[in-house]
């Protein structure tokens, strides 16, 4: 794998943290469903699988860069310094939840953190990654924008309207296409031209006369690397890139799609569940992320105890976010009037 | 004959039946008949049933340019929200084709999208948006609240030979109710009185429909005969029906699942207003969502959305103003 | 003091005025500042005002996420019908971020787009579509006028904290007004008595302002004495003003420019219909586009679109009533 | 030039007698500004500069094959056989138009000649032509949908949308982006990140693995080749083609946007009025398709009378439509509710 000292092993360290803190996040957000049932509703997406892809990339930017996502959220927000306390509590619903419940797992927001926010609608926090690359250019200031969304969210016009400005005006951000082979249930060779040709997604980013790179997003590493380089150009005032990450996620795309008063739970991956393909789970699986960091960091000499710290600090982190959440008041009616306008 | 049935598969039979009669129909849309194991795909085929990339533009702008030559999609859309990207292709395409071509071309598609999910779906999946095509001339509206009528019109959309916007309450889907065997279509702009009454008029549609009923019940206990009007379609509005029905009972309260001014009972208050206005005693009475955004926790969202309580009060006090 | 400008450039007066205030305030949209001799180009550079491809998608989302982070766009979107291939990113994006966000993410935008060009333009491009905005918690939409509520009303609209849709009528641009000098903003959420009478009130917006105050002189002569009160934003609707005057007149007619299910007139209706119905001696009458798209033909389209003549009969008839 | 047999002499002379026509009656719809002034309303585009793209394009489809294209329309519907009767009629809002006088210049259609119509809203008509071919393909039909639109119209996401889906499943639909050089008033370096770039606009056709090739539209010969190619890919079943028709428009963008009573005209191409560029102009003049037709027709041995006879028969054809439309009636008003609804 990658030499030392890029990053340097405090930085990997933080790498592996952030990548277990945000996989025993989202473990106790899925049990939830059978933990606590009722206790969250509607749609919520898991980023397990992607958190070599989060948190290389979030490596790689500033304290005052900013990030937008999609309503896969949970890990950016984790990575970027986000309270799981109020993190957890919003998605249960309470008044300490970071929008006082207003918003839920989709809709996570922590502008105090550089993150802006999430748009639920597939493709449409694109333009405003950009704008947010504009305002920076208008400006003059030397941050920039990552923009994180799904290889299903390529397909959507707010992309190719996007990318075509961001690349004309040389705005400053850096794109990153998570394919993660998947649009809801839908495999990528069955709604992308290119990836039904056997041609990588990042082929579209010549479309805008943009750099176009695809790389393994289940190594860190190599996400941090090549999103470092990306993030440079942008702040010489280059323009943008296309990154296209590929990995793959191990949970079903969402919790199950019922009116209440069904219990919602969450099914097998697609893969299991529809298409029958064990293999290809099997084997992305043998792929996932975190022991494969955790054996490069031992490789480097990093002990099991420090290791095994990390992960226990996280999983207790997260059981604290969870009491937490569970303990919350729930919030008051009176706010629904208060956030109408500003 | 009936059986009774759940709402969604309802809709899906009409379909199926729909596609089995006339080959011209043909049903696409995102996360749709991925697997070879599909129903539709095992009946149909892999030609005239599709999944669709998450393009929405796309998808209702292909249907109208192969209704144009004589096809009949139906657009499985999701979510009512998610049209909201390519409403120009359902207001300002489909809906003007006839118009602009002087009825030399047609555009017979169906757009199905479930609306309204009020179950933690929260601010940008959960909303009414009735009020973006109800206004718009060549368009047809349709908002079936029970399996019964969700087949019937469902099958009367797929024959209607101009665009129709086939909006599904979400809280609906696994409502069971009896639905006639057989060939049976209800007509678009037909409103159905769901129970009738002497004392009050309630309008509604969709999921407050129940809650209305609920609501009657509730009330027959303290004497009030409340009639429950549900126009089935909001465009064309049956308003023979509704303006009937206030003029027998001279009061009316419009219970609606949106926020007042994106409403269709504001829509159907004013018409009311103006037709019927010698025959009410009491102003047209609006229960609507909060004029605010569909929040995601429960105890917000269930202040948000008219519940039988509110209904209730309502009802009682323009009974008793 | 005041001066006689047109419509479009009390508009852009505004817009230049507060750029000069405030640089987080952009101006963007399709077919701007092109030629680098344009006065805006001149005045405030490349940076801050740009042509844009046509790509409304990007143009409004990024006007979104400009604003997350404390610029204040003003997007031309030259017609309002051209905000359809986009509305997702008005309704369900900019109105929706303050609330998701409880209050943490403001979105100072301001969607300036004509509306209403019923001269010759035809079934697509002569549309007014307020309907679309003005149920939509968290948007502003304001309809101008006269051009000093124009120029006043964008100042505010720049200054606000919230999404504006700022809605001009095309059929107005070149109508000249009094404006005052210096920096006065007319107040959103406020409506104008453009004329005080005594036997009817006449709710009208834009375009229809104008011919409301036709029809009110024509009818002064026969001793009808008309109050014409404009309500200028839809949202939020300063609905005591307009209740007030209805509760002084007892009589309302309400102009538009839009068919009857897509006016702002029949929400209007439907509000004073619940506030005042005690006070109307005669009921709320709608005078609106006829129930069709805008033709090209102008023997058509002037059937379509209300004319002086139809007001005065409407008002005629509801005072004789 | 090209060499003969290709297409023979009768089907060149086709091909030049439908460009002339094109040209007198848009010629006469731009005189009709200040020699009738009222009779035509709103918004007016015309093809002058286009009709080797027009022409040689239709040049290459069969009789039961669709066309569909934008508001700038007239030259399609006149190539393909409409009647420049009921066309001028429309335009000039008759009872004897196309529409009746219900739509206008800019919503043209004549199914009767394939022609089904155009969206005056940039890029919409995109899907609607790839729906066409989806019908086609569902029915297993050999036909193919030629769809137009311009360079602007390649920034709308439902350009990138719908050629996504048509190579996706192997549409037969050819994709015509005219590139004029211009959007509206914008030149098109200004507005597409390839044009910025250098690079042509057929280079979109990689996000979409679909092929891309550019054009001289101002040669009907290339048009035709290269479109005849496209369809006969598109017959066999293997799917769209993106082609990129390089031309000029000779006329403004379209007539000057007023309301009324000011009169409407047109102004000069925007390259003099806004950029100065006569030096741009006058080259592209110099390239008119229709004098460098004829001259290669001349090359071929068509004499001098045959050629002055077509333009003749076209300027006396015109001439009449005009006529027509003139003292054609107004339409009566209760033809407003009888194409509501279906
Ligand atoms: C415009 C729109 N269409 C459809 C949906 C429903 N939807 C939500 S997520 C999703 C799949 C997205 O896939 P991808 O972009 O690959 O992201 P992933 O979920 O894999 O991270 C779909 C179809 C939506 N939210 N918005
Ligand atoms: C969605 C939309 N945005 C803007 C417009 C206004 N508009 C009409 S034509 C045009 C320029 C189109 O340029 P291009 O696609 O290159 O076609 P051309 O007119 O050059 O043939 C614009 C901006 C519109 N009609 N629709
Ligand atoms: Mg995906
Ligand atoms: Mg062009």
């Amino acid at each position: 794998m990658h030499p030392l000292p890029y990053p340097d092993r405090e930085r990997a360290l933080w790498i592996y943290r952030q990548m277990v803190r945000i996989r025993e996040f989202e473990e106790r957000v899925k049990r939830t469903f059978t933990e606590h049932p009722g206790m969250i509703r509607g749609h919520t997406h898991l980023g397990d699988g992607a958190e070599a892809t989060i948190v290389g990339a979030i490596a790689a930017i500033r304290p005052d860069d900013y990030v937008l996502a999609t309503y896969r959220c949970h890990g950016y927000l984790i990575a970027l310094g986000s309270s799981p306390r109020a993190m957890m509590a919003e998605i249960y619903g309470k008044a300490t939840g970071l929008s006082h419940g207003l918003a839920g797992s989709m809709h996570l927001a922590d502008p105090e953190h550089q993150f802006l926010g999430t748009s639920g609608i597939v493709g449409q926090g694109i333009p405003h990654a950009t704008g947010v690359a504009l305002a920076i250019q208008v400006r003059g200031s030397d941050q920039v924008v990552l923009c994180f969304f799904g290889d299903g969210a390529a397909k959507q016009g707010a992309f190719h309207e996007s990318l075509n400005i961001a690349s004309l005006w040389k705005l400053p951000v850096v794109y990153i296409l998570e394919n993660n082979l998947y649009q809801a249930v839908t495999r990528v060779e069955m709604e992308d031209a290119n990836a039904a040709a056997g041609e990588p997604l990042s082929t579209k980013a010549r479309a805008y006369s943009m750099p176009g790179v695809t790389i393994d997003g289940t190594d860190p590493i190599a996400v941090l690397t090549t999103v470092a380089n990306a993030v440079e150009r942008a702040r010489r005032g280059e323009g943008p890139t296309l990154i296209e990450s590929v990995f793959y996620r191990f949970s079903a795309h969402g919790n199950i799609i019922v009116p209440p008063p069904v219990p919602l739970h969450f099914e097998e991956h697609e893969a299991l569940t529809i298409y029958q393909c064990a293999d290809e789970y099997e084997q992305w699986r043998q792929r996932d992320p975190i022991p494969r960091f955790r054996a490069w960091l031992g490789g480097i000499g990093v002990s099991e105890d420090e290791l095994v710290a990390i992960e226990s600090a996280a999983r207790e982190e997260m059981d604290d976010a969870v009491r937490f959440a569970l303990e919350s008041p729930w919030p008051e009616p009176d706010i629904l009037q208060r956030y109408v306008y500003a | 004959m009936t059986r009774e049935i759940p709402y969604i598969q309802a809709i899906m039979e009409a379909i199926t039946e729909e596609m089995q009669r006339d080959p011209n129909v043909i049903f696409y849309g995102q996360e749709q008949a991925v697997s070879d194991e599909d129903p539709m795909v095992v009946a149909f085929g892999r030609k005239r049933v599709r999944p669709t990339p998450i393009s929405e533009t796309a998808e209702i702008g292909m249907a109208v340019g192969a209704a144009m030559v004589g096809l009949r999609p139906v657009v499985e859309l999701l979510m009512t929200d998610f049209i909201l990207v390519a409403l120009d292709q359902v207001v300002n395409e489909a809906a003007r084709v006839y118009f602009k071509t002087a009825g030399r071309v047609k555009v017979p598609i169906v757009l199905k999208a479930g609306y309204g999910f009020a179950a933690g779906w929260s601010v940008q999946h959960a909303n009414c948006w009735y009020n973006l095509f109800m206004g718009v001339p060549g368009l047809k509206v349709v908002v079936p609240s029970t399996p019964a009528d969700a087949k019937g019109l469902m099958k009367a959309a797929i024959r209607d030979d101009n665009p129709v916007v086939y909006l599904h309450n979400y809280m609906l889907t696994l409502v069971p109710g009896p639905v006639p065997d057989g060939d049976v279509e209800v007509p678009i702009g037909v409103a159905d009185v769901k129970r009738s009454g002497r004392d009050v008029t309630v309008i509604a549609t969709g999921w407050m429909v129940q809650r209305s009923l609920e609501a009657a019940d509730l009330l027959a206990q303290e004497g009030i005969d409340v009639e429950v009007v549900d126009p089935r379609s909001l465009a064309p509005l049956d308003l023979d029906t509704l303006v009937a029905s206030v003029e027998k009972t001279r009061r009316v309260v419009l219970v609606d699942q949106a926020p007042r001014h994106a409403s269709a009972s504001a829509l159907i208050a004013a018409e009311i207003a103006e037709r019927a206005f010698g025959a009410l005693t009491t102003p047209p009475r609006l229960v609507t969502a909060l004029d605010t955004s569909v929040p995601y926790s429960k105890p917000l969202e269930d202040a948000v959305i008219p519940s039988v309580e509110r209904i209730v009060q309502a009802i009682r006090e323009v009974v008793q103003a």
